[in-house]
């Protein structure tokens, strides 16, 4: 079986280096942690802030499942699996997100004027003020 | 097969049609539909967010980014020690696997006491509560159920650590019986540290820190201090060696299943991090 | 593959060294205690279906007051409060209580069967699993013997009407903890059947060689896990509101109930799938065994039930169609839903297919499964016309709704699950189902049907709204009411005689021998009833119809199994795994505590310990302490050696 | 031997089916209920709107019932055609092993997205149209506010404005100018409930922090049905309302005596009032009823309506007197109000002209006093959970009764109410 094969090169060499790896990838993700809470005051355009966010936590994000969840050493099924949860899940929240910022979804409570109700309201982006 | 040789092949398990050992391929199943969990408690936070109602608190106002960005950092540090306490494991590495767990274990108290801190000041300061404010509900519902996820990987952790004392020949109900008690020692010490460690900040806030506080607040809190010094004691006791343990590089798929879902609530901290956090300050 | 190898995965051998008194592990065969400590799936589906068959009963009980009540204009058998009550009871308890268990037994007895497995791969999670289906099932029902009743909301329990202010009594609170609970049985049992169908295949049994049937369990156990926690964030939502005053649905703070709709229907949609695609798995199983065919286009059918699965998950809002969403996001969903219908239709055409030149036997499952064809088909079509989104401004929440739904659950899900008990009934107690009475029961409960369910159209299309407890009598809608009452009678004589039928075959039916249908999927290799451990060797599959190809194959196939006792035999024996309590104590503690979560009153006197506080406290310490004895005692097993056994196996080379 | 039970099984079946047809051919039943022409009806409409939505529903069923005829043929033709029709038959060497073609299966997919496409065209098209009064017409539209509470309707008409009072304001009978594209903002007081005229549109919710619109337009002057569509609590059943579309210049004299505030019955002549308790009595638990309004009536359902405007014949202005003081003195202007006289509530429909409506109690009872004095007498059998009831008979809180009514001072109600035109 090709299992055994596989496991011998798989196996010493890369356990002994994973500490390493660890300890090294925990220090970057506090780096970029770092830089994304000084990100938030710098007084550049917003979408760009926002976009390097977003990427920075998407890096992040990887970074832990692929490296401290092992994803890049185990069997591909694995990612498939979690990837099938991921990407419904943030497609859920991206549609639930833009049917809410249309403007017929105006709570008659938001405190915008607009005095008709259901009049067009500009689309206001998710959380970003 | 490689399993009876000395080192064992952690990413594959020949039972299985797969190769993926089952236990872990139910975590990864767990965790996509976890997703879609976490997903609609996010979705939620931000529909309301974007549809703030008038007088609604605004977020900014609340949040205390320094306290934030610190449990994230020490979110982050739990997932490294848990990576290493399963790296430890699989090279069969027991009491670098147990000092690991133990970190972890600490650093995830840590993460909930700055949350019990948040929440206690949010509400007592910054009067804002589940009920008077929708920014409330969806807040203290999102992180509340996160740091209900912390918690439970707490207590799962312990109960690995617990564990891996397991004797070899574990011929009668002793153990069982010292298990418990075990657990509930610990249990009774984390709580009992967490209260103190509590009270001298929030005291410490409001008196200023310095020795004479400490004094005080020592004297005023003898009996749960002393509970807890007794409290590490007797971990410290509990934790001795005594003999063979049936806990080796076999378990280790248990003790990565439980890393999968620990590392899984940290980047779902990542996630709240930023889209709860981070972008109300921009 | 080497299924033989025993993995250090699965556990340890345990020399039977004696162990605590609480963890001995329980031996039981027969009697209550083994059924409560049972880790068997075959046990564990059998029980699904009796609770499920019961809950059906219920459910139709339901049923039959609503026609009653409905038969002739302003009828007074029910007040407004219990008419109310029975339609969301009816409908919850059909869908979380009747069918998706039903389904759930069937997962459970078969598809292990199928795939050549001895169990599946977490059968104390298994066990569990079942017992907190029941105790969901109990919380939800509680109302019917209390004070405060059933819940009233309607089985999509609409934001507000859930919030204390609109509901101030139990119903409700009972109504979402149940629904909660039962979700947490569904996933947890959906990740088991994952892991099984993913992990436990017999060797040769590729992912593009599984029966239909399982390929449909493991989309439908997909769905499952992906949907449900919609659908738990939306009642951990309304608890919030309920319990602690908090203001997602309410409005006065800026609440948006549209909200619970969404989240709702995020998982509703799915649901919906998860509650066909079984059934057209029972027929994907049934149609080639009795056309004596292969299953014609068979990757497409799969492939097309997983296309199924996923846009089921992009379409929640077309039952959001009068919500007022904006013409955009109409148009989406929209279209979106029409989509649907072309993997839908590839496998009523592959079925179409599959008859196409087969040696067609009309057997009852057989008539059940045309009867699914033709029956399923109308109700799809009526939902096509609902996607058409202005055409269901005039058909949502009207009778022609109602018309929509009951065809495809009925003439759906019921008649596949009634074809598939017909079918597996001889593999499960041995005994056949006499030919006239099924075939009598299936043309009673058919036209029952189609005369109770028909006439709906029409009243949705006359403007009959549904969820009314009384209607005037000069609208037009008083024949088409009665009929439909009389339907619904005649509907009740035929599922009472297939039920009267069954349980006279199971006690005196006609005993049939191995494989009666001449079946081409595992399930049949094996003798009937089944033995505990399903195989005596597990099989090698070399074909995509496995048993099929033994048959064809004989002395190959003996050989090989012959290699593959020796083995096992090598390895131990086949390893069984120990039955636990513990999973049975885990979910009395969740009883316990969900009865002092949802039923109890807030006790009015200070102090911490208020009974509603103390009760759900102690349900919380018995549910933890079952999971910690149960994650203690370890998922050890024994094993069994055959030569002491009688003499059917699973050998093919016994057999015949 | 199948063919044989298989037979036994039909005839059987047939025979059971006729016995059970009977009973409903005796009852004599109307058995044109396929013809879909109910007050109701979403076939029978008599608007654009609905129209357009009628149409797009005939082009589904069209589509599909193709598609189903050609689907159905081929599978009764196979499940005869390849039926093993003898013991031998069924045991007879297995067919053919095939698989499957994938041309077939391809061409199919494509003849199914084409039909798809069909409707799909249609449907964008009507929705479109239907979410909001055409461009060219907007300017002609007539605005109305719509309030849903459990479990009536509150209109609001925000162009009339009367002094000092706000938009004119009634209850559970919508009037709109015919021939007119009418714009209906959509609120709700408690719950979700959904406004549906089947006759002029289909249904938009009504939902809570949320600010829906529906348009609809009658063709002709008419009377149409309305109903919640959306299960809203115990009475959803029978929150009903009407819809009158009367021409431009009815629609003005009617907008102008509404604005009028409540009629004052002079006392002609001096007397001492006559309370009659005569009215027919109700078995509990008996709701709705019969009205005499069936098609093919001589008197149509909008001419009744029109007739309903005029004063009584027969009024008592003594006794009229009485009600107007106990409507007070029974604290139900607390809850309802009567412009120019004494109310001022807001808890129940206003009821300043509520003698001039066809209909009470949100379109359930017909507006005679026989009905006036069952709903006074027992609001709750006849709506039940409604808040005239709870809140109003009795006090929620405590389950005692705020007051009671004799049947004299029902009479007395019956017959203010029935004079306030
Ligand atoms: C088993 C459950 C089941 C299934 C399988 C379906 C299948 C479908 N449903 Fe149904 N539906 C329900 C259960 C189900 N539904 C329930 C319970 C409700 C009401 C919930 C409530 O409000 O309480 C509902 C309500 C519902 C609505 C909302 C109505 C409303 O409230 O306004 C809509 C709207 O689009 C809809 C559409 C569809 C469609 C397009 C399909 C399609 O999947 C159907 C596809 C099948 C076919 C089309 C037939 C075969 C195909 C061919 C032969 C190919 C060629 C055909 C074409 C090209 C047209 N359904
Ligand atoms: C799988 C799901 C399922 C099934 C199988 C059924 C089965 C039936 N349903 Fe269903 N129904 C729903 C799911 C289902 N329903 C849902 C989701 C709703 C919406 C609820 C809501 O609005 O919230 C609904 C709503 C609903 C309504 C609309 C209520 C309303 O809106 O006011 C009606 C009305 O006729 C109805 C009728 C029936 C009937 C007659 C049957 C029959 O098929 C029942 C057949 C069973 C029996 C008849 C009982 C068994 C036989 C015996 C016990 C033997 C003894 C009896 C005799 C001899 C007579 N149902
Ligand atoms: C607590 C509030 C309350 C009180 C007090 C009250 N009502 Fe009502 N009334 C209502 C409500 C609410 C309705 C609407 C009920 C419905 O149709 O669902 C109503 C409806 C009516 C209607 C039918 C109106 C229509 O257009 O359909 C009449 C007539 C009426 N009330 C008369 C009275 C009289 C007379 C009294 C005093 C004896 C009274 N009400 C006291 C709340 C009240
Ligand atoms: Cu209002 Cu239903
Ligand atoms: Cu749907």
């Amino acid at each position: 079986m090709s299992s055994s094969a596989h496991a011998s090169d798989a196996g010493p060499e890369h356990v002994d280096n994973k500490f390493e790896i660890f300890v090294q990838l925990a220090m970057l993700l506090a780096v970029i942690t770092g830089v994304e809470i000084v990100m938030v005051y710098l007084p550049f355009m917003k979408w760009l802030i926002v976009g390097g966010l977003v990427t920075l936590s998407i890096v992040k994000f990887m970074f832990v499942i692929f490296y401290f969840m092992h994803l890049r050493w185990d069997k591909a099924f694995c990612t498939i699996m979690f990837f099938i949860g991921l990407v419904l899940a943030t497609g859920t929240v991206w549609a639930l997100l833009q049917i809410f910022s249309v403007g017929d979804s105006r709570p008659l409570t938001a405190p915008e004027p607009t005095p008709p109700p259901a009049a067009v309201a500009p689309a206001v982006a998710p959380a970003a003020h | 097969m490689s399993s009876h040789a000395g080192t064992i092949d952690h990413h594959h398990d020949p039972s299985t049609s797969t190769g993926i050992p089952n236990k872990k391929l139910l975590m990864w199943t767990f965790l996509a539909s976890d997703c879609m969990f976490f997903g609609a408690l996010i979705a939620t936070h931000l529909i309301y967010r974007l549809h703030p109602p008038p007088g609604n608190p605004e977020p900014k106002v609340i949040f205390n980014p320094g306290l934030t960005s610190f449990s994230t950092f020490i979110l982050l540090m739990s997932s490294l020690m848990m990576a290493l306490a399963v790296n430890a494991i699989q090279k069969g590495n027991l009491k670098s696997m147990r000092l690991s767990l133990l970190t972890t274990i600490f650093f995830g108290c840590i993460f909930l006491g700055c949350q019990v801190f948040e929440f206690t000041e949010f509400v007592n300061e910054k009067h804002m509560t589940i009920t008077n404010s929708i920014l409330g509900s969806t807040f203290f519902t999102l992180t509340g159920t996160h740091g209900t996820h912390v918690a439970i990987g707490v207590l799962w952790l312990t109960l690995m650590y617990i564990r891996s004392f397991k004797p070899a020949s574990a011929t009668s109900g002793s153990w069982l019986g010292w298990a418990f008690v075990h657990l509930l020692v610990f249990a009774a010490t984390v709580v009992l540290s967490m209260h103190v460690v509590l009270d001298l900040v929030f005291s410490a806030l409001s008196t200023g820190f310095n020795a004479g506080m400490l004094g005080g607040f020592i004297r005023g809190n003898f009996l749960p201090v002393a509970g807890m010094i007794i409290g590490f004691g007797a971990l410290r006791w509990l934790a001795r060696s005594t003999g063979p343990v049936q806990f080796d590089e076999h378990n280790a798929v248990d003790v990565e299943s439980m890393g999968l879902y620990w590392h899984f609530v940290d980047i779902v901290w990542i996630v709240i991090f930023t889209a709860v956090y981070l972008l109300e300050y921009i | 593959m080497d299924a033989t190898v025993k993995s250090h995965f699965i556990g340890k051998e345990e020399k039977s060294a004696p162990r605590p008194r609480l963890l001995y592990r329980p031996t039981a065969k027969t009697g209550l205690m083994s059924w409560l400590t049972t880790v068997d799936h075959k046990r564990i589906g059998f029980l699904y279906g009796i609770f499920a068959l019961f809950f059906f009963l219920v459910g139709g009980v339901e049923a039959l007051l609503i026609r009653l009540q409905l038969m002739v204009p302003n009828n007074t058998v029910l007040t407004a409060e219990q008419y109310n009550m029975m339609f969301t009871m009816h409908g919850t308890t059909m869908i979380f209580l009747a069918v998706m268990p039903l389904s759930a037994a069937f997962f459970n007895y078969i598809m292990p069967l199928q795939i050549g497995a001895r169990d599946v791969a977490f059968p104390r999670l298994n066990a569990f699993s079942l017992w907190t289906f029941v105790v969901g099932a109990i919380i939800i029902n509680l109302g019917w013997f209390m004070k405060d009743g059933p819940p009233d909301a309607g089985w999509t329990g609409y934001s507000p009407l859930t919030s204390r202010l609109y509901n101030p009594d139990h119903s409700i609170d009972m109504w979402v903890m149940g629904l909660q609970l039962l979700g947490v049985a569904s996933i947890a049992a959906s990740l088991n059947f994952i892991v099984t169908i993913i992990n436990l295949r017999a060797p040769g049994m590729t992912m593009m060689r599984l029966p239909v049937f399982t390929w449909m369990t493991l989309v439908t156990a997909f769905l499952i896990v992906l949907s449900f926690p919609a659908i738990t964030i939306a009642l951990v939502e309304v608890m919030m509101d309920r319990l602690f005053g908090a203001n997602f649905f309410e409005v006065s703070n800026g609440g948006m109930p549209i909200l619970w709709q969404h989240l709702f229907w995020v998982f509703g949609h799915p649901e919906v799938y998860i509650l066909i695609l079984p059934a057209m798995g029972i027929i994907s199983e049934i149609l080639p065994t009795f056309s004596r065919k292969p299953l014609y286009g068979y990757p497409i059918v799969v492939f097309s039930g997983a296309c199924i699965g996923f846009l089921g998950f992009t379409v929640w809002s077309h039952h959001m169609f009068t919500t007022g969403m904006g013409t955009v996001a109409t148009a989406a969903f929209s279209l979106a839903t029409m989509a649907i219908a072309v993997p839908t239709g590839v496998k009523i055409f592959n079925w179409i297919g599959t008859l196409w030149g087969g040696h067609i036997q009309m057997r009852t499952p057989m008539l059940f499964a045309l009867g699914f064809i033709w029956m399923f088909m109308i109700g799809g079509f009526s939902g096509v016309m609902h996607s058409a989104a202005p055409a269901d401004a005039q058909q949502q929440d009207s009778y022609f709704v109602i018309a929509h739904f009951h065809y495809v659950l009925i003439g759906g899900s019921i008649f596949a699950l009634l074809a598939g008990i017909q079918y597996w009934f001889p593999l499960m107690f041995g005994r056949m189902v006499s030919e006239f009475w099924g075939k009598l029961s299936f043309w009673v409960i058919f036209v029952g049907f189609n005369v109770t369910f028909f006439p709906m159209h029409f009243l949705g299309l006359n403007g009959m709204p549904r969820r009314t407890f009384t209607y005037d009598s000069n609208l037009g809608w008083n024949t088409p009411n009665f009929i439909a009452t009389i339907g619904a009678l005649i509907l009740g004589v035929g599922i009472g005689i297939y039920f009267g039928v069954m349980i006279y075959t199971y006690f005196k039916g006609e005993k049939v021998g191995q494989d009666p249908w001449d079946g081409r999927t595992l399930e049949w290799s094996i003798h009937n009833p089944p033995h505990e451990y399903n195989f005596k060797v597990v099989p090698t599959v070399h074909a995509r119809d496995a048993w099929w190809y033994e048959k064809h194959h004989k002395e190959e196939i003996a050989k090989e199994a012959a290699e593959h006792a020796k083995a096992e035999a090598a390895h131990g024996g086949i390893h069984m795994p120990f039955a636990s309590i513990w999973p049975f104590v885990t979910s009395f503690g969740i009883l316990i505590g969900a009865i002092g979560v949802s039923v109890l009153d807030h006790d009015p006197r200070p102090g911490f310990w208020g009974t509603k506080i103390a009760v759900s406290l102690l349900g919380g310490v018995v549910m933890f302490l079952g999971a910690y004895l149960w994650a203690l005692e370890g998922n050890e097993g024994y094993h069994l050696h055959l030569e002491e056994e009688d003499g059917h196996g699973s050998a093919p080379a016994a057999k015949h | 031997m199948y063919l044989k039970s298989f037979s036994r099984t039909l005839a059987r079946i047939g025979t059971r089916a006729l016995v059970m047809a009977s009973p409903l051919l005796l009852a004599g039943c109307d058995l044109n209920f396929w013809r879909m022409d109910g007050h109701q009806s979403t076939i029978d409409v008599a608007g654009p709107v609905a129209r357009s939505q009628r149409d797009l529903f005939y082009i589904t069923c069209d589509v599909t019932f193709v598609i189903f005829i050609i689907v159905a043929s081929v599978l009764a033709y196979a499940t005869f055609k390849f039926r093993a029709r003898t013991e031998a038959d069924a045991h007879a060497e297995p067919p053919p092993q095939g698989h499957g073609n994938p041309l077939v299966e391809i061409g199919l997919i494509a003849g199914s997205v084409f039909a798809l496409v069909i409707i799909a065209i249609p449907t964008l098209k009507a929705i479109w149209y239907t979410y909001d009064v055409p461009e060219a017409e907007k300017a002609n539209a007539y605005e109305v506010t719509a309030t849903a509470s459990q479990w009536w309707f509150k209109f609001e008409y925000p162009k009339e404005q009367i002094n000092g009072v706000g938009p004119l304001t009634t209850g559970n009978e919508l009037v709109i100018p015919a021939g007119r594209p009418v714009r209906i903002q959509l609120r709700t007081a408690d719950v979700i409930h959904s406004f549906w005229v089947p006759k002029l549109a289909g249904k938009v919710d009504m939902i809570p922090n949320r600010g829906n619109a529906i348009w609809m337009e009658a063709d002709q002057p008419g009377y149409f049905w309305g109903q919640c569509a959306e299960y809203c609590g115990d009475s959803h059943a029978v929150m009903r309302f009407r819809v009158i579309a009367l021409n431009e210049k009815d629609f003005a004299a009617w907008l102008s005596a509404q604005k009028e505030p409540a009629r004052v019955v002079a006392a002609v002549a001096a007397g001492s009032p006559q309370a009659k308790a005569q009215f027919a009595s109700y078995k509990i638990n008996e709701y709705g009823f019969t009205p005499k309004w069936d098609p093919g009536a001589s008197v149509t359902p909008l001419e009744n309506w029109q007739q309903q405007q005029f004063p009584n014949k027969d009024e008592n202005p003594a006794l009229i007197a009485q009600g107007r003081k106990l409507f007070q003195e029974k604290t139900c202007i607390g809850c309802h109000t009567v412009r120019g006289h004494e109310g001022v509530g807001i808890t129940g429909p206003n009821l300043t002209h509520v003698g001039a409506r066809t209909t009470i109690a949100a379109g359930l009872l017909e507006n005679t006093p026989d009905q006036l004095a069952r709903w006074l007498r027992h609001p709750n059998q006849v709506k039940p959970g409604n808040k005239m009831y709870n809140g109003g008979y009795i006090d929620p809180k405590t389950g005692k009764a705020n007051f009671t009514l004799t049947e004299e001072d029902i009479t007395a109600l019956v017959a203010y109410l029935s004079s306030l035109k």
